[in-house]
């Protein structure tokens, strides 16, 4: 066991922090609520780094790392405020040409389109597998987003598309893996505002990270952003040993489907494939719970800056926001951990000892 | 103790009920949250008509203009007001309820006559100049210089949140006048005119987008002596005194807006379906949303129970008990797991903004959930809160 | 409307709160433990000041007060952690002669008596009415009660008993406005208690009531004891107003039997006989959580010490843990709560407007 | 980042695995909780088992008769004997995981030799002398004073929260030598032997009615120089060093037997039957508390693979992450959120303790209650791991 990061990750993630820093400061971040949320100069160059082509494999031109690597990338993605279909764009890679590719759920009825303006294609998750619809077929009715970073439209009904593939399990997982990952960055984002703004903005004399209700604030964002983040990587290692590259099936289990159940026939037995489905939804709730709550504390601290547009600790809530309720509620995770929960569930006391 | 009103307190909540029963509905169609000039006449137009109907400064003693009415009455106006949908106090905020309660109690008579019935009839919009960007909790620190010359102060710094500033016709401006002193003692009370040459207005946007706050530069801002209220370097004082109009009431409307706001949502949690975990259902089937929903009812019986409490002891003793600060504290809680659930409710309908919605008193709990944000920090954080219930209610040590 | 103490009801306060402090020391009350909570001098003693007769009516033998006064008194018995069958004895008041009666719902199967070796008589509610059970007639096991000042024992089969009346709703809620007026007691001396130490015990050569930490926790501690108070309050009046003394019915309405509907033919219509068990309910689910959380709060504050038997503050929370599973789960109260939520319940926005 | 074990860690699994396997069997029923001689017998019994398999001082270097193992190692020797239901450490903690460690580090070829491999053993209990009823949060303000005498210390003082005061061989005493130096500058690290003339033991009643913790009394009592651990006036260096030889792993048994305690409420909740809002069911189809359930799996699940890289960060480098503060502060938070959950699974049954039942590791839920108020105080409360967290790891200005 080495469940800290290698070399090689630690370097990827000093990459993409450097790269955010660099060609995404927050002016560019925030000029891009001007373009609907992409532009595609800049989306190239994101892209080029192999940001989306990650954990495709080298034969489908992609860089062929694993799960663990994109969700440290997603992280410091989010940590970044990065608009744009982040999650649709990377599980495309190498199955659809497009360049900027959206995600969804089929919502039963009238629903919402994030990026509407700007994506070439939308994939749609349904329990039949994930269907692409072309940009072009849909009709979009302007809405407006909570979040100035993820623009939203109606659509009052989604074509159907074409269907790429009849699993949708994997892609549900992954899915959610990669929402996980991007809050998991904007809690750390959000944290790291906070603190700065205790160490300098002073009342009382004092820098107010002095005084307990401010410190004790920042010490509970930072402890929230860590139990998180442990939650994330250990999935991305699940992830990585069920279904990653050179994994020869893809047993992602059961997730938030209806009727579905544990992948049968699969190599690892289905201890390991429940483990998944588990690692996948605790991530998520912790990441969730996290930058939702590290968001409003960093509003909080600022005080009443923390409630002007032009501090950035509203950005970091509404992105969270924006994505808690993709791909399965908190309430529908919740129950999928407590399904998981029993003495003999995996054989053993606890997951993969 | 007897929550039951009083024939009298009755009588007067008929005559109320019917005289809002008779002109709301001659009142139209509210302005567009960003039409300023809409929103003044709107607001100041329910000035006037209270104003012709003898509700205007309902806790004004009549000696001034004003109802002189009791603490209760003041409650049975803010809750038939509320509940019938009149206007708000919006914009007249500051003069009815903060600027006016002074001039009364520390003005000369020159200065009340001049300016307390123009705040009666909605003729004069007032706005705030207390917070500065380096005096927020720390009010007292503010440093925003007045320079006297001969019968002119001369005022340069900066204010913020400063609500409706570039609509306000007259600021009630904290200056301080001695930076020697210790910091509470060499602040002043100044009227300023918002149209004297060297003032400049510049909107506030909010995380919600809106722009009713302000920042206010002053250049070199020539405000007549005059125009001050109270004693030079005595306006620390002249700014807490206002406090003695409070009686317990100023949340009456949110509250009962809020209480509004929670029965649409248990309506709509009743219509809607969810994706459950063994079949669809209406939200209200799933025990934690429902249950969710009660308990918030209770947390907010309670506070309006709160409410009655500090109103009955105002009444009583001319000063509110000490639920003031126990309730804007707790109340921000609740409110904020209200939104909560209320995003939990609409799931990814959540991050749609309403066109139009307001997100104060309902109807867009989207927004609503932004504005709950300032609910913590507007008016004294809750951590300055705490330290006011642990400090001044329970005697706990000072730590700064 | 005047929701303040009337002088009466000050002097009250203040009269049982000398007589606890005179008589029901903290010694005392712990000495209460080695003789089953109940010593029957000083039961006595209390019974002769009337707090519980107070409700009776004159010709009952009764004081003849109302129930906002019963709440008042029964505070304060909690703020003294005075031991007891405090709720059953009071509602026992000119139905039975006994001197010291349990109160308890009938359990589906075998069920736990309080205070099983010094009561006469116990009185049981089921759904239909409430029964006399002699302690003679009662076979009690021991067990261990995590309050040493509410002692238990197990019957395997609750007796029948004798019928006193068929009335079960308004006993009921009167048990839980009781147990509410306790627990809000609880929360008072919790936090009388954590704020009297902050101010006296010194670390970092400061009272630990200057940091912020302990400051902010006591001024939480304060806020839910006034908020659960005023929320007792309004019960009270609201029970006075309903089916106090010199009311003639008693539309008390359904709380949290099953099927159980708004009594009919009240004279003061449905409205205020729903508003009765939403006040009830109300103030149960504050009560409760107030209590709890500033049981929990004291022993925080406290430190090590908290979590000593010699410190009292242990004794207000398990207390607290006593009432709270009495007369229906603050789970079904939340239920009652939600039931009455909707714009027209009332015909009106809010409670007895 | 890899979770999976090496092929040397499941070797040394498996054989770990195989000797608990034919061991545990032998043990026969642990004693009563108050029965201390009982107690001492079974806990030193299972040190020497250990020592006679080769497991003792699983972290202590080889030269020192440990048994050297990695961080992960000891965290698999934890899992698999928590997991197996073998004995806890219990009153060998301090001789295993703290005075040990001391010694190893800084004491005499001498004393290490006098005091190791009876530790290793099991054939010394020790004890652990620090906090002082004065000196609890603010530990270096100890004032339990030892006056020299020629080759002895003279103490009087008085420490507290001394865990098996009453059944220990020595104690780890920190004593003020120095009353005029800066609070940490006069503090002396003695090796107390319990048998010594003027010590009085008094065990502490828990609020649980049990009573491992004592308090210790001296007076007068004579402690030979040669017991003195580092320099005169160095012992708080001294008490701190032990932390080196900390590699995340103390909560690692604590934490499974949550996890096992989860799974039995979970067990318990499909079991129950509950009245709820419209028929009696399962307390599992409560979505409330099969949901909270589901929740509290996934915050132990992420705190156990928190453990997991604050022992990995440990084996990379020597010293664990910052995730020793966050996990203390965040598992007090949600172990207490499960007590609260198993009070509201058992209802009014959550009155009664179990007779004989373990608050600790399971099979007492009611009692659990009242352990889980002590993990938010004992080895630095909550308030002080987040100044910790504050101040050491996101550099916040320190306001002590």
């Amino acid at each position: 066991m080495d469940f800290e990061l290698s070399d090689d990750q630690v370097a990827l993630c000093d990459g993409i922090r450097d790269l955010c820093q660099g060609r995404f400061d927050i002016d560019t971040v925030r000029g891009l609520a001007d373009c609907g949320g992409v532009d595609r100069r800049l989306w190239g160059e994101l892209a080029d780094t192999g940001v989306f082509s990650l954990v495709a494999s080298e034969e489908e031109g992609g860089v062929g790392l694993g799960w663990a690597e994109a969700g440290l990338v997603f992280e410091q993605l989010g940590r970044a405020l990065m608009p744009g279909p982040l999650v649709g764009t990377l599980l495309a890679a190498g199955v659809v040409d497009d360049e900027v590719v959206g995600f969804m759920e089929r919502p039963s009825g009238p629903g919402l389109v994030e990026y509407p303006d700007v994506i070439d294609a939308l994939l749609v998750l349904d329990e039949h597998g994930v269907w692409r619809v072309d940009a072009a077929e849909l009709s979009v009715e302007p809405a407006q987003s909570v979040d100035p970073l993820t623009p939203v439209g109606r659509v009052a009904v989604l074509p159907q598309g074409q269907q790429l593939q009849s699993d949708c399990y994997g892609w549900a997982n992954r899915a959610v893996y990669l929402c996980s990952a991007l809050q998991v960055g904007l809690a750390a984002g959000a944290r790291e505002l906070a603190v700065a703004y205790a160490k300098e903005r002073r009342q009382f004399d004092k820098p107010i990270g002095q005084f307990q209700a401010v410190k004790h604030t920042c010490a509970d964002m930072y402890s929230r952003e860590e139990v998180a983040r442990a939650a994330l990587y250990y999935a991305g290692c699940v992830m990585d040993a069920t279904c990653g590259p050179g994994v020869a099936s893809d047993p992602s289990g059961y997730l938030y489907f209806e009727g579905s159940v544990v992948h049968p026939g699969d190599p690892l037995g289905d201890a390991e494939c429940g483990e998944l489905v588990r690692a996948v939804s605790g991530a998520r709730i912790l990441a969730a719970s996290a930058a939702d709550r590290n968001g409003k504390d960093c509003v909080q601290v600022h005080g009443g800056m923390g409630f002007t547009w032009e501090v950035d600790a509203h950005l970091y809530l509404k992105r969270a926001w924006a994505l808690t309720p993709q791909f399965g509620s908190l309430d529908r995770h919740a129950d999928r951990m407590a399904d998981s929960v029993g003495a003999d569930q995996f054989g053993r006391g606890a997951p993969l000892g | 103790m007897d929550i039951r009103f009083t024939a009298d307190e009755l009588a007067f909540r008929d005559e109320l009920r019917s005289w809002l029963g008779a002109v709301l509905p001659t009142l139209g169609d509210p302005p567009e949250r960003d039409d300023w000039p809409g929103r003044r006449e709107w607001d100041t137009g329910w000035q006037q008509m209270l104003y012709e109907a003898g509700y205007a400064g309902i806790n004004w003693p009549s000696e001034f203009g004003g109802r002189g009415s009791t603490p209760t009455e003041h409650l049975i106006f803010l809750e038939e007001t509320t509940r019938m949908g009149a206007p708000y106090v919006g914009m007249n905020f500051v003069a009815q309820l903060h600027a006016g309660p002074t001039l009364i109690l520390e003005a000369t008579a020159e200065q009340q006559a001049r300016h307390l019935p123009a705040m009666l009839r909605g003729d004069e919009v007032w706005c705030q100049g207390f917070s500065e960007p380096n005096a927020g909790s720390d009010l007292a620190s503010l440093s925003t210089r007045a320079v006297r010359d001969r019968d002119h102060y001369v005022v340069t710094g900066q204010k913020i949140w400063t609500s409706f500033g570039h609509v306000a016709d007259y600021c009630e401006l904290l200056v301080r006048t001695d930076p020697e002193a210790p910091k509470h003692r060499g602040i002043t009370w100044l009227i300023c005119p918002m149209d004297l040459p060297g003032i400049e207005v510049r909107p506030i946007a909010t995380v919600a987008g809106s722009s009713e706050f302000c920042e206010v530069f002053f250049d070199e801002v020539r405000i007549p002596v005059a125009n001050r209220v109270g004693d030079e370097n005595d306006g620390w004082r002249v700014a807490m005194v206002t406090f003695s109009f409070e009686r317990g009431t100023a949340f009456i409307s949110e509250l009962l807006g809020t209480m509004n706001q929670l029965a649409e949502m248990a309506e709509m949690a009743r219509k809607s379906s969810r994706n459950g975990s063994t079949a669809w259902h209406s939200a209200w089937e799933d025990d934690e949303i429902r249950r969710e929903i009660g308990r918030l009812q209770a947390e907010y019986d309670a506070l309006w129970a709160l409410t009655k409490r500090v109103v009955s002891q105002a009444q009583r003793t001319g000063m509110p008990g000490p639920g003031g600060s126990v309730f804007k504290l707790y109340y921000a809680d609740v409110k904020k797991r209200m939104a909560d659930l209320a995003h939990r409710l609409l799931e990814r309908e959540a991050l749609v903004l309403a066109e139009g919605g307001d997100e104060q008193t309902g109807g867009d709990m989207a927004a609503s959930r932004l504005y709950v944000l300032s609910l913590s920090i507007a008016a004294g954080t809750s951590e300055i809160q705490r330290n006011i219930i642990g400090e001044r209610i329970l005697g706990l040590p000072k730590d700064r």
